[in-house]
């Protein structure tokens, strides 16, 4: 453990305890912009979660202590995957040969008890919710693991730290296409597994189209914070890596980086922001469709790099 | 020794001809049964020494046959006990007469080495059985009883035939004429390969036909199917051995001759032909007896494809004629039994035999699964030598053969036995005045109880005797 | 009959004697008159002999030398040796743990009172697989190996039908009796060949044999059919779903957690033999299993009867085990330790823990059938608060075989994913890493599978009118699922020592490579996992913890679900395990087919009407069963040569005698 | 004495040709008696004298010529039946394949090594041509009656090709095999007379029940 490490862990651990909220922020602003509204502050995010944190509770009379369980899980979950994440050129607090495929699953413990929870309230609603995301999140896995295989690949490693930092301009030179290939596929999955327009809308008001949304319903006060935290978290998590994936400038020297780091994360947001607003909701029956496509995308840019 | 052998029941026959009591006869027929068993032991301990001419001399292929007809012949009387208890509407003398008549020519047939002798034996043996089969004396009956006596004798008079040829292709050699099967193989080299051919191809067929190997199986199903349990056993347990019997005679003396390879082929083809005759036959089979008759000829097939393809195979078929006869009267005994409780050998109408007759139920499924040849049962041990000795000869057609039909034969036993076995009796089916007594299940939980310690140890005197029948049949 | 024994006492002889007094533990129970004590007793005597077994079998896997026992039986098939070696002891831990626990199970399950007419038959038949089960891992004859192997499919057999008035059932029965018998044929194949290239039935010893001949290959292939068809590899798994749904569930808890084993276990013996075996056999390896891992989640999730799914979902792990296998000999012959080593270690782990929290999900699917009284998922839910022990351990079982952290599931599946990605380094085969995005889908349909499941059993409210009758269930119930939950928790939590259980296995398998450095380094990694493992559990107690404090600053009420608006909402209005599948269905049409009854409905006011949809058993009910009936047609046609006609006959007669006169000369 | 041999294996050819030719069975039956008679006398002609021969002549004779003959036509009178109603196959054909079948038997009697002594005589081909027509009949006719004549006819030609091997077989076998076939017989005869009884009939195609369907 040199000084140097322990900083960086204090750093990572701070942003990811402090920053996710922002990008929800940033994202609302964006499409406020392009609805030329003034919309809501930037800390809007921070401002909802802690007003929920004082808010009563109200629980369903069918729910058991599944419902109760969900949230927490969720958050543990997304909080653990977020020590595993390299933040821009920085190593991430743990790493190990193999842990991208820990990173993987843990978003599966996560999604299995949100599920199990929305399940648990008995509304149909809610249950519908679950099935579509159980079945999108499904597909989306081959296409993360995809892009894990070629970034494995292309650094000669087996831990996110390593692929990641190894991601440069110079990666861009020889792997350029695939790369490409690679952030079509991400971006989808991206949005896919947060829930973004044009696959879910977090903020519709008709449940019957929602996916992620209808599936916490049920959940109110300091439950729903920890739900809104934990979403913003994930958001903030896959948003890390696709971000060093597409803007992997690095100065060398660490605070520059941790600069350029949080400033590509914003501009991610702003990106996310402009999709949402140029794009409509697509039907459900499409998605599948899309999903698959950027599987066959990531299928792709493996080839690329192994043949 | 040897004359007591056959003069017994033959005296056993004269007695029950004699008795005038239904509920004696089956008594003392068991009696003699039991006393010709215990003679049977005594003659495998000390085996007595060859008679003067080289008539009867008991060497190890009788032996085996001797004792698997003599224990099955002892069952079979003791069963009769109970059975024939229930069949008090007719008169069972016929029954039991014929039983021993048969008995002794059985016996006949396993000590002699005098082809002509043998031949004079085993018509005996048919001409016996007709009247047991045609024991229930109905239209039925007595189409089986006909259609089984004139095959059977046309088949043994083509054997008769064939043992003509060999004696005249003695003579031909100019050697001393005999039909002692010594003498025979003594100048077998000398012999004139065109009769012996002959010979062979009519004494195939002949004995072929006594033995049910396809296409010569016709009587086959319908005597089984409407004979009696009982005597069913007795035919598929013992006659069908000592046709077998006769055919390895031949088969030792194709060894000595240069006929051997076409003989082999010959017992090979046929025997695969039956069994996959078989197989076809016994699929969707609704009627069990017909079943268990097409399954004799199955098993006549295994033995015959045993000894054709020689080697450690032979060592199989002569285990297999023992497992073979003793399952097969577990399986006719007890079917006999369901028969007699649900006055119906149509699978339809019999359904849930467990839950009605435990014992005989539990039997009939006992039954099954040995002779399709799982452990732990003596067949398995019969067929896997069999099946391994084929494929470590490299006769892999042959093996694959075996094994396909043993699989087909597998699946239509078991979708004509477990609906049988299992599930409920059918509300319709009229309750019967049988019932599982001592007497009806005893006698074939005994044979099974024997097919299984056969099946898990083989006592060392048994392994010698089967060691040196297949000694007398290995190519030299 | 007499024993040659060789060195002293032994722990081997206990694992021997464990394994026949379990044999036998169902004997008295036939004798014993009044219904109850028998089963007890079995169930006693079973445990007894199951906890002085396993350390015997621990020492043994432990241990460098294995004792060999020569029993001289009657056959003429050479001596009857009996060996425990450390493969064997891997399997036999399973084997006893798994027959323990079901036969307590089984005392508050199928208690002896209610079921006096097929109690005693059951007990025994139990006891019997569980003994032959363990003495065909110590068998080295191959005839012994058979006739013991039959002992076990006949037994297994006798449990599955213990209900045998049910239709359902017999055809169940049915179905795996010939499918078992089909196996049994391709083994007498495999045993004969053996015997021709080794002279002997013994089995032949580790890398003795040499996979160039082509009657090698024909072993192979006998085994990949004898013992898949077994271990349920596709295609040959058409006997499994219906069977282990209709048996009762302690037996399905056996027959899934351990019977598939012994399968698996004949194929890992196999391996062995050959020093160099050809890229194509690990080839068809890998492709069967990692096509009956896909397609057997892809059915699982289409299942709407509880064992069905849990079978269909034993189908995808057997298959997952055959992919590692397939990876290690591909491995083999690519000179490639890492991959044999991860891919071996990923098999034989996989194999553990699949028994484990196999068992602790049909034994769980038993305690519902029994309070619930159906297997229909969509008539059930709402079990969680009748059952609320059962449902955490459940959903132990159920997190677990999603293969997700952090359970044992996701233990092996990391052992198998890290290998692939290593192929990335290697220069050969490195085609092999695309198999894991398929695993990944695996993981996200079971995921999906078991969401369905869980949920529609145990969550929400009861759909069912008689869910006033489900109850808790019995201790004697309990405690072996317990048993099996907190197995599941110690491997997730501890892999790096359940490495240490798998390395010996592996060295017998492969005596040649040196395993010296790998356990040590992938000891590492793991140990990383059990740290994340941890960090996990710890955040979820800091999260609630955080959650309890700010439920106490506020007001707590409690209400009927949001109906979204609509007032009314009623338990069958629920989303039943149907419909949660139905999409996922509609995406993967083609794999899962399933026939969908839909009414027609119109007019202004239509009656009441059902929609239901039935998955259908694509290869057994599309294949296997129209190929017998056009067998059966043509037989029929064949048999009517027995037309009666005596003369016709003698014509048979006379023509087979001219045939032959013709061939003799 | 050959020539003499020779001319009865002519007439014993030519019964076979009548009893293959004939419907009227009493008068087939007769036909195979007459031919039982001289399979009977036969022996005589072709080994030296000595008193087995006479007895073995004596056993033939009476039984072939007129104890089975009485114990058929019993059968037939029971069953008050004349003629053999329709054959399966019709006689002029029947005939044609007899002497197809004797002409045959004659080639194939020619390929077989022989003792130079029996090379000119007839026995051989005569005992197969008879078995030939035994299987014919068999094989063609409908009533259960002809068939037992066939099966006679048979054994007949059985026995000619005996006649060649006196001193291999003993005389007890040979005695036995009679006995098998007079007892076999019987019994036929016994099971014809059930036949008739429960079927009203001797005509074996209605004994059909007994098949696979």
């Amino acid at each position: 453990m040199t000084n140097s490490t322990i900083i960086n862990s204090t750093i990572h651990i701070f942003l990811a305890l402090i920053m996710p909220p922002l990008l929800l922020g940033v994202i609302g602003k964006t499409k406020a912009a392009f609805a030329g509204r003034v919309g809501a502050p930037f800390l809007q995010p921070y401002y909802d979660i802690l007003r929920l944190l004082h808010k009563g509770t109200v629980f369903s009379t069918t729910t058991s202590w599944v419902f109760r369980a969900g949230p927490i899980v969720a958050l543990a979950t997304t909080a653990v995957a977020s020590l595993l994440i390299p933040f821009g050129a920085h190593p991430s607090p743990i790493s190990f040969d193999g842990d991208m495929i820990l990173y993987a699953y843990l978003f599966a413990l996560g999604r299995f008890f949100t599920m199990a929870a929305a399940l648990d309230t008995g509304s149909s609603f809610e249950g519908m919710g679950s099935a579509r995301e159980a079945t999108y999140s499904c597909l989306a896995e081959p296409t993360l693991f995809f892009a894990l295989i070629t970034l494995s690949r292309l650094s000669g490693s087996y831990s996110l730290t390593g692929m990641l930092s190894n991601v440069s301009s110079g990666a861009w030179l020889y792997a350029g296409a695939s790369l490409l290939l690679l952030i079509g596929g991400m971006f989808i999955v991206l949005l896919v597994e947060n829930c973004r327009i044009p696959f879910d809308d977090p903020n519709t008001h008709l449940e019957l189209t929602m996916i992620h949304e209808v599936m916490v319903l049920d959940h109110s006060g300091p439950a729903f914070a920890i739900i809104q935290y934990a979403a913003s978290l994930k958001l903030f998590v896959l948003g890390a890596f696709f971000v060093q994936l597409a803007l992997p400038f690095a100065t060398g020297s660490p605070f520059p980086d941790w600069g350029i780091f949080i400033v590509s994360m914003l501009l991610l947001a702003v990106i996310i922001g402009v999709v949402e607003s140029v794009m409509a909701r697509l039907r459900l029956v499409r998605v599948p469709q899309l999903l698959v496509a950027a599987t066959i995308l990531a299928a792709f840019s493996t080839l690329l790099v192994i043949r | 020794m040897f004359a007591a052998l056959i003069i017994l029941p033959l005296i056993g026959s004269a007695v029950t001809w004699l008795i005038p009591y239904d509920r004696l006869r089956p008594k003392v027929l068991a009696f003699f049964a039991c006393v010709h068993f215990g003679i049977t032991l005594r003659m495998l301990i000390y085996t007595p020494s060859e008679s003067p001419g080289g008539w009867f001399h008991l060497d190890a292929l009788g032996k085996i046959v001797l004792l698997s007809t003599s224990i099955l012949f002892m069952t079979c009387a003791f069963y009769s006990i109970g059975y024939l208890f229930y069949r008090r509407e007719r008169s069972n003398r016929l029954l039991c007469v014929g039983v021993l008549v048969c008995l002794a020519a059985a016996s006949m047939v396993t000590i002699t080495h005098h082809l002509g002798l043998m031949w004079v034996a085993l018509e005996t043996t048919t001409i016996s059985m007709a009247p047991l089969i045609y024991f229930n004396r109905n239209a039925r009956s007595i189409e089986a009883t006909w259609k089984y006596l004139l095959i059977c004798s046309v088949g043994v008079a083509l054997a008769l035939i064939g043992i003509y040829f060999l004696a005249y292709a003695t003579i031909v050699a100019k050697v001393e004429p005999s039909l002692l099967l010594d003498d025979l193989m003594r100048d077998a080299g000398k012999l004139s390969s065109g009769w012996v051919h002959a010979a062979f191809v009519f004494l195939l067929v002949g004995f072929g036909t006594k033995m049910g190997l396809a296409p010569l199986h016709t009587w086959k199903p319908d005597a089984y199917g409407e004979a009696p349990g009982l005597v069913g056993a007795l035919l598929s347990g013992g006659l069908v051995n000592l046709a077998f019997l006769a055919l390895m005679r031949i088969y030792q003396l194709s060894l000595a001759t240069k006929e051997i390879i076409f003989f082999q082929n010959a017992l090979i083809v046929m025997g695969l032909f039956s069994m996959v005759v078989a197989a076809i036959f016994m699929a969707k089979q609704a009627d069990f007896k017909r079943m268990l008759a097409y399954s004799s000829v199955e098993h006549v097939g295994i033995m015959a494809v045993a000894i054709g393809i020689g080697g450690r195979a032979i060592l199989g078929a002569l285990f297999h004629l023992l497992a073979n006869s003793l399952t097969k009267g577990v399986l006719f005994l007890a079917s006999g039994n369901i028969h007699r409780s649900y006055n119906s050998k149509n699978t339809d109408h019999v359904r849930g035999a467990l839950r009605r007759l435990p014992w005989s139920g539990g039997l009939f499924l006992a039954g099954f699964i040995a002779i399709t040849g799982s452990p732990p049962f003596a067949p398995f041990i019969s067929e896997f030598t069999i099946i391994s000795s084929a494929f470590i000869q490299g006769r892999m057609l042959i093996g694959a053969i075996f094994l396909i039909s043993l699989m087909i034969i597998f699946i239509g036993m078991a979708l004509t036995v477990l609906p049988m076995v299992m599930g409920e009796v059918p509300p319709e089916s009229e309750a019967t005045s049988y019932s599982d007594t001592v007497w009806t299940v005893g006698p074939p939980l005994f044979l099974l109880l024997l097919v299984f310690i056969l099946g898990v140890w083989i006592p060392a005197p048994l392994m010698a005797l089967l060691r040196d029948a297949s000694a007398l049949l290995e190519v030299h | 009959m007499h024993f040659v024994l060789q060195g002293a006492f032994d722990p081997a002889l206990v694992a021997i004697g464990a394994a026949l007094v379990i044999g036998l533990a169902g004997i008295p129970g036939l004798f014993i008159r009044q219904p109850g004590p028998g089963q007890i007793l079995s169930a006693v005597v079973t445990v007894l002999s199951a906890t002085a077994g396993v350390p015997a079998v621990l020492q043994l896997l432990f241990s460098k030398t294995s004792t060999t026992y020569m029993l001289q039986w009657g056959l003429p098939f050479g001596l009857c040796e009996l060996v425990i070696d450390p493969l064997s002891a891997f399997f036999l831990i399973p084997v006893f743990l798994v027959t323990a626990a079901g036969s307590i199970f089984a005392i508050g399950y199928w208690p002896a009172a209610e079921h006096s007419t097929n109690e005693r038959g059951l007990t025994f038949f139990y006891g019997l697989l569980a003994s032959s089960m363990a003495i065909l891992l110590m068998a080295r004859n191959g005839v012994f190996f058979i006739m013991v192997w039959e002992v076990m499919a006949l037994s297994s057999y006798f449990l599955l039908v213990t209900e045998h008035e049910k239709a359902e059932v017999r055809r169940a029965g049915i179905v795996y009796l010939i499918a078992t018998h089909f196996g049994t044929a391709a083994l007498l194949v495999y045993f004969s060949l053996l015997a021709a290239q080794t002279g002997s039935f013994q089995l032949p010893v580790a890398g003795s044999l040499s996979a160039i001949s082509p009657s090698a290959t024909i072993v192979a292939l006998a085994a990949i059919i004898g013992f898949g068809a077994k271990a349920g590899i596709m295609p040959l798994h058409v006997w499994l779903p219906s069977a282990h749904a209709n048996a009762p569930s302690h037996v399905s808890a056996v027959m899934s957690g351990v019977m598939l084993k012994m399968g698996l276990y004949g194929i890992f013996r196999t391996l062995t033999y050959f020093h160099d075996p050809p890229l194509l056999w690990g080839g068809i390896l890998t492709l069967c299993g990692i096509t009956s891992a896909l397609l057997g989640i892809a059915f699982a999730v289409a299942q709407r009867d509880l064992k069905r799914l849990l079978a269909c979902s034993s189908i995808e792990n057997i298959g997952i085990i055959t992919t590692c296998l397939g990876v290690a000999l591909l491995g083999v012959s690519s000179h490639n330790n890492t991959l044999i080593y991860l891919g071996m270690a990923g098999a034989l782990l996989h194999v553990l823990n699949h028994s484990f929290f196999k068992t602790l999900l049909f034994l769980g699917s038993g305690a519902v059938i029994h309070a619930a009284g159906t297997r229909e998922m969509n008539l059930m839910g709402g079990l969680g608060k009748s059952m609320p022990r059962v449902a955490l351990l459940f959903l132990v079982g159920a997190v677990a075989i999603c293969g997700i952290p952090p359970l044992n599931g996701f233990i092996s599946e990391f052992i198998l994913y890290l290998g692939l990605f290593l192929q990335l380094k290697a220069d050969s085969l490195i085609y092999l890493v695309f198999l894991a995005p398929v695993l990944a889908l695996v993981g996200g349909l079971a995921v999906i599978a078991f969401t369905k499941l869980y949920g529609s059993v145990f969550l929400g409210t009861p759909r069912c009118p008689d869910a006033v009758t489900h109850h808790e269930a019995g201790m004697t119930m309990q405690m072996p699922m317990i048993f099996f939950a907190v197995l599941c928790l110690f491997i997730g939590i501890a892999p790096q020592l359940a490495l240490h259980l798998v390395s010996p296995a592996i060295a017998v398998c492969y005596p040649l490579l040196q395993l010296t450095e790998l356990p040590a380094e992938y000891g590492v990694i793991l140990g990383k996992i059990s740290l994340s493992g941890v960090l996990l559990l710890s955040a979820v107690v800091i999260v609630s913890l955080f959650w309890r404090w700010r439920l106490g600053r506020a007001p707590v009420t409690s209400a009927t679900t949001w109906g979204c608006g609509y007032q009314r909402g009623t338990a069958r209005m629920q989303y039943g395990a149907s419909s949660f599948s139905e999409l996922a269905v509609s995406v993967f049409t083609g794999i899962i087919r399933q026939r969908i009854d839909r009414p027609v409905v119109n007019g202004l006011f239509p009656g009441t009407a059902r929609c239901s949809d039935h998955p259908s058993e694509t290869i057994l009910e599309r294949i296997i069963e129209p190929l017998f009936t056009m067998i059966g047609i043509s037989f029929a046609f064949l048999r009517r040569l027995q037309h009666g006609l005596v003369h016709v006959y003698m014509m048979y007669i006379f023509a087979t005698l001219f045939i032959l006169m013709l061939w003799a000369n | 004495m050959i020539s003499l041999a020779d001319q009865f294996l002519v007439l014993v050819l030519l019964i076979n040709f009548i009893s293959l030719g004939t419907s009227r069975l009493i008068f087939s039956i007769r036909a195979v008696a007459v031919q039982g008679v001289i399979l009977g006398i036969l022996p005589g002609l072709i080994h030296p004298f000595s008193w087995h021969l006479v007895a073995i002549t004596l056993v033939i004779v009476t039984v072939k010529g007129f104890v089975i003959p009485q114990l058929l036509g019993r059968a037939v009178r029971s069953a008050e039946i004349k003629r053999e109603a329709e054959p399966f196959l019709g006689y002029v054909p029947t005939l044609l394949l007899g002497a197809l079948f004797t002409a045959l038997s004659f080639g194939f009697a020619g390929r077989l090594p022989m003792l130079p002594e029996h090379q000119n005589y007839m026995f051989v081909p005569a005992s197969i041509a008879t078995l030939m027509s035994g299987f014919l009949i068999l094989t063609t006719r409908r009533k259960a009656i002809s068939q037992v004549i066939g099966y006679l006819v048979l054994e007949n030609g059985i026995f000619i090709f005996g006649l060649l091997l006196a001193e291999a077989m003993p005389v007890m076998v040979e005695a036995g095999a009679l006995l098998d076939l007079l007892v076999g017989t019987f019994v036929m005869g016994i099971v014809i007379n059930q036949i008739s009884r429960e079927f009203s009939s001797l005509d074996t195609s209605l004994l059909t029940s007994l098949k696979e369907e």
